[in-house]
């Protein structure tokens, strides 16, 4: 019974609005540092860094949880040409505030959050489902998978 | 919340046009997703402004895919195409797409030329430098201690702020474009003093003295400390512009650095206690032989075959200075036909070259002196280049990687060797 | 006496040639009249090697009369003839008598452009650097906090050690000329922390904010300090590189001033007291209303007839973002039939604006932007010059002087107005 | 009788050698620092500097006595001329140390001395006879002319 239980009652992080707005969908995490210019090819929102983790990988249409972003300043160029390009995420969870994610998070138009009050690169895993609401500046997670 | 002075409300209000009002929108959007609460003035603004590939022209085709649309709708992040004025600020344009006149050389199309050429036009004729560097501190652009800037391109970032002691963060294309309207950037992070103190020390052991000691340093640095700021102390040979230069672009690369101390050294490091704004070193990273050696091993990882038919200088862009030493070590030699010699630097250096006779060395000796942009950034080598010898620890921790090719990190005259003899033979003197 | 080091004695006993042997025994004089103790190494000169009017060409017409013959009589101050080799140290030259292309326009002769060309020539073919500007920092001569420099050019040395915190004296030719071949300049003043604290302090009160009040406040800083150190605090707006520039240059020329400390501003005063090495200011001068008017009085007090007949703006040479200001400010209008507009910049700075476009929007307004000299220096004037109009305290300070003009100090956009109308209608906004 | 000797006796300084060689002459002696580029035209060793206590006068083949150097760095470039075109002083009696100076009297090679124990801006009238010791590094001092 109480498995049951544990399964549909999600766990809620509440945090700082980075971006507004409200969406759900499959998360993908990764523990590394993402790279935008030379580290994410936008037309695919696939990540090409070597020996990335998510070497081969596309964000595109997932929740991206990640530590934050690192590299090149062409970080948001990247990331905005990725939502031209209809690859870029369909929200963002991020623990460490940079300008450049910041900023690839207000181009790229999609719910953002950070400053959370639970570590999401521990409390979330790549196919929990989650929702990230910009608004409240929370984020909802329901461990394997969609509700 | 971010708060607006009366001059800012006013931008947003639209009174200086509408181009501004959605510049100050999107810098209050950045503002508040960073937390800032209020924004600084800066009249120094470094970025890429307008510039774009033609697939961006095409995507914004039906709002007419010119330099007033892409500006608009991808620089300003609008939703509506506006008229866009000359920029306000001091701004200058960091490097591009190819060199002005040796595109063709660099493999690059009619159509790329045209298409760089029309973007050219239009950042001149809003008022911007045409700069085309990354290292705009050598080409007439030298902000001041404790100037607010909002620059683009992570080597320079890390000069402006270590080296000059000016201020500014990692700003993107969009915040630099929108910055050159406004003279506003948010007041956060490197603009503010408490931002700026040291985390992690780097003891260092043993002697450091060249670009090519203080690229590795800056290397081993930031892999060290990853994007937080380091204070370095100990066996630190005497400082220049191209040895700070080539220390800050390598930590940069290696890490994500964009800001260090070196003490006595730097200009808000006259002590490592003030350095750490009275804190202490989160970590102590000591860099002896063994580290230096490791570095080495590591930036030459994916040097296999010793037959170089590459050789790119010039990352960051090369000074004067540096371009007098390869035209110095290369004349009365020539580049092996098995290889290629292509030097980077900007046009305004480009001109003391051309003044002082180093430019027609070079190209006596078969190497090639371009300028605007280098081989990661354009994705330019000579057409079946397989292994490349370098003296950038940044380049040598990209080109690779971007073109799948090898890579030697070497001396400068280890790699003017390799030009001319078509064979790497560098090694790592004691 | 200087003592030496093992280099060093060799290569007075020759090792290196002649010619250093020869740079060496200058500068080892230099060092005894000065009471120096050692030299320091440098790898940063500034200077004008080897550049001579054709009348010490004739002096020396017996022993050739050309460049080897003045490099080393004069410029080393040999009594034989040596062969000059290529320079050691980066080397860059100075700020010299003409423009290449406009020579015909600044009234040179055919015989003086030839000798120009001739000396040119030889620099570049010495490795020497052909900066040719009195602004090296703007042309990617960009020396460090703690670097030792031998700089020739007040303007330059004072914005080498008070902006950048880099260390040189105020050089002469021959010093610089020796230490271009040897690396070495006395360990004297600059070189030495206890020479750089401040002696006497000005206090601000009126706020300074554009390189029009920072021109004023250095000349009025130069007169009251003479050639000590001012320390300044106060209401001093938010500094940029050409603000420093025109406060140096002013402060050297109506004082000479070589270091100047701004409180909270320059790399080497955090605080007043650091400034002042712990000591106490000798004596305390106010810059108040009064004062910046009294400054104004005295930088106009050449100027009598408002008709205006000569602009002249880049002293020291304008920087890409004064062209660019002069660019804007003109566009759409033109030079006034009796009167010219002469823009002095380096030739690596023109090359950006060129790239930019300024050029066409000056030319087209019938401005000239010119490069390699200055009016003082060249002492070019359009003929039949009689009243100039001038945005730089230490060119209204020369300039009449030397030509027998009148001349009026104003902002930049005041002189442009002027050149525009032919009439100087500048005036000291409250 | 006194007055004789005072007249007879002279005044002797000692200080410091800037250049070697012993020279003697007529003193020139100004309060005034005096700038080289624009301040001096070498082919006559005249002081040129628009209100100057020496505007109009040469130095040539006098004992310049003078606080020291000002100006533009073109200082030594100009006292060399000097010395090319024949006007350059007998000797350089100073106070102040500059690299402006220092250098000048270098390539002018005439004996020259500063840091002296007494004032010689107080002590040295224009039309004194004196003698510098660039070797001893001493200044002698005949008050009124040539002994
Ligand atoms: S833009 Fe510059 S910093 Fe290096 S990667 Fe290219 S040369
Ligand atoms: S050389 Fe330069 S500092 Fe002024 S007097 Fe001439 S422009």
């Amino acid at each position: 019974m109480s498995a049951v239980i544990d399964e549909v009652e999600p766990i809620v992080l509440t945090g700082r609005r980075v971006v507004e707005g409200v969406a759900e969908g499959e998360a993908l995490v990764t523990q590394e540092t993402i790279s935008g210019w030379g580290g994410v090819h936008a037309m695919t929102g696939t990540v090409i860094e070597s020996r990335h983790e998510l070497k081969g990988v596309s964000f595109a249409g997932k929740v991206l949880v990640f530590p934050g972003a690192k590299g090149s300043s062409g970080w948001s160029g990247v990331f905005h040409t990725a939502r031209l390009a209809g690859t870029a995420p369909l929200a963002m969870v991020f623990t460490t505030m940079t300008t450049k994610v910041a900023l690839g998070c207000v181009v790229m138009r999609v719910p953002s959050v950070t400053d959370l009050d639970g570590d999401p690169l521990a409390l979330i895993a790549t196919g929990d489902w989650v929702r990230v609401d910009g608004d409240a500046g929370t984020v909802t997670i329901w461990k394997g998978g969609r509700p | 919340m971010v708060s607006l002075t009366t001059a800012e409300q006013a931008m947003l209000d639209g009174e200086q046009g509408a181009a501004t009002a959605k510049a100050m929108n999107l810098l209050i959007r950045y503002a508040e997703a960073l937390g800032a609460e209020r924004f600084v003035e800066t009249n120094n603004v470094a970025g890429v402004p307008g510039s774009s590939t033609p697939w961006i022209k095409e995507y914004y085709k039906a709002d007419g895919g010119d330099y007033r649309a892409i500006f608009s709708r991808f620089d300003l992040d609008s939703d509506e195409v506006v008229d866009v004025p000359r920029m306000n600020a001091f701004s200058c344009h960091l490097q591009g797409g190819m060199d002005p006149e040796l595109w063709r050389e660099q493999g690059m199309t009619e159509a790329q030329h045209a298409n760089f050429a029309y973007d050219e036009g239009q950042v001149a004729a809003h008022g911007i430098q045409v700069m085309k560097t990354c290292t705009p501190y050598l080409a007439g652009n030298v902000p001041v201690m404790g100037e607010h800037c909002a620059w683009m391109e992570s080597s320079a970032v890390v000069f402006c702020n270590s080296v000059i002691g000016g201020r500014t963060n990692c700003e993107g294309r969009e915040s630099t474009s929108a910055a050159m309207l406004t003279k506003r950037i948010p007041d956060w992070g490197f603009h503010r003093d408490d931002f700026r103190y040291g985390r992690h020390a780097v003891r260092v052991e043993v002697p450091v003295d060249d670009i090519f000691e203080w690229g590795m340093l800056g290397y081993f640095t930031g892999d060290a400390v990853q994007d937080t700021i380091p204070v370095l102390d100990g066996a630190i040979g005497a400082p220049s512009l191209i040895r700070h230069k080539h220390f800050g672009a390598a930590a940069a690369s290696s890490g994500g650095v964009e800001m260090y101390h070196m003490v006595g050294i730097t200009p808000e490091a006259p002590s490592a206690e003030r350095a750490f704004g009275g804190g202490k070193a989160e970590e102590v990273f000591v860099y002896d032989a063994a580290a230096r050696a490791r570095t080495y091993e590591r930036l030459n990882a994916v040097g296999d075959s010793r037959d170089v038919d590459f050789v790119m200088l010039g990352c960051p862009h090369y000074s004067i200075e540096q371009i007098a030493q390869a035209a110095h070590l290369i004349e009365g030699r020539s580049v092996s036909a098995s290889s290629a010699l292509w030097i980077f630097t900007s046009r305004a250096v480009k001109a003391t070259a051309d003044a002082s006779g180093f430019t027609r060395i070079l190209e006596r000796a078969g190497a090639r002196l371009m300028t605007d942009t280098c081989s990661s950034i354009s994705q330019a080598v000579p057409p079946g280049t397989r292994v490349a010898a370098l003296d950038s620890a940044k380049q040598v921790h990209y080109l690779p990687a971007i073109m799948g090719i090898e890579g030697w990190y070497g001396t400068t005259a280890e790699c003017i060797d390799a030009a001319c003899t078509g064979r790497w033979a560098g090694r790592l003197a004691a």
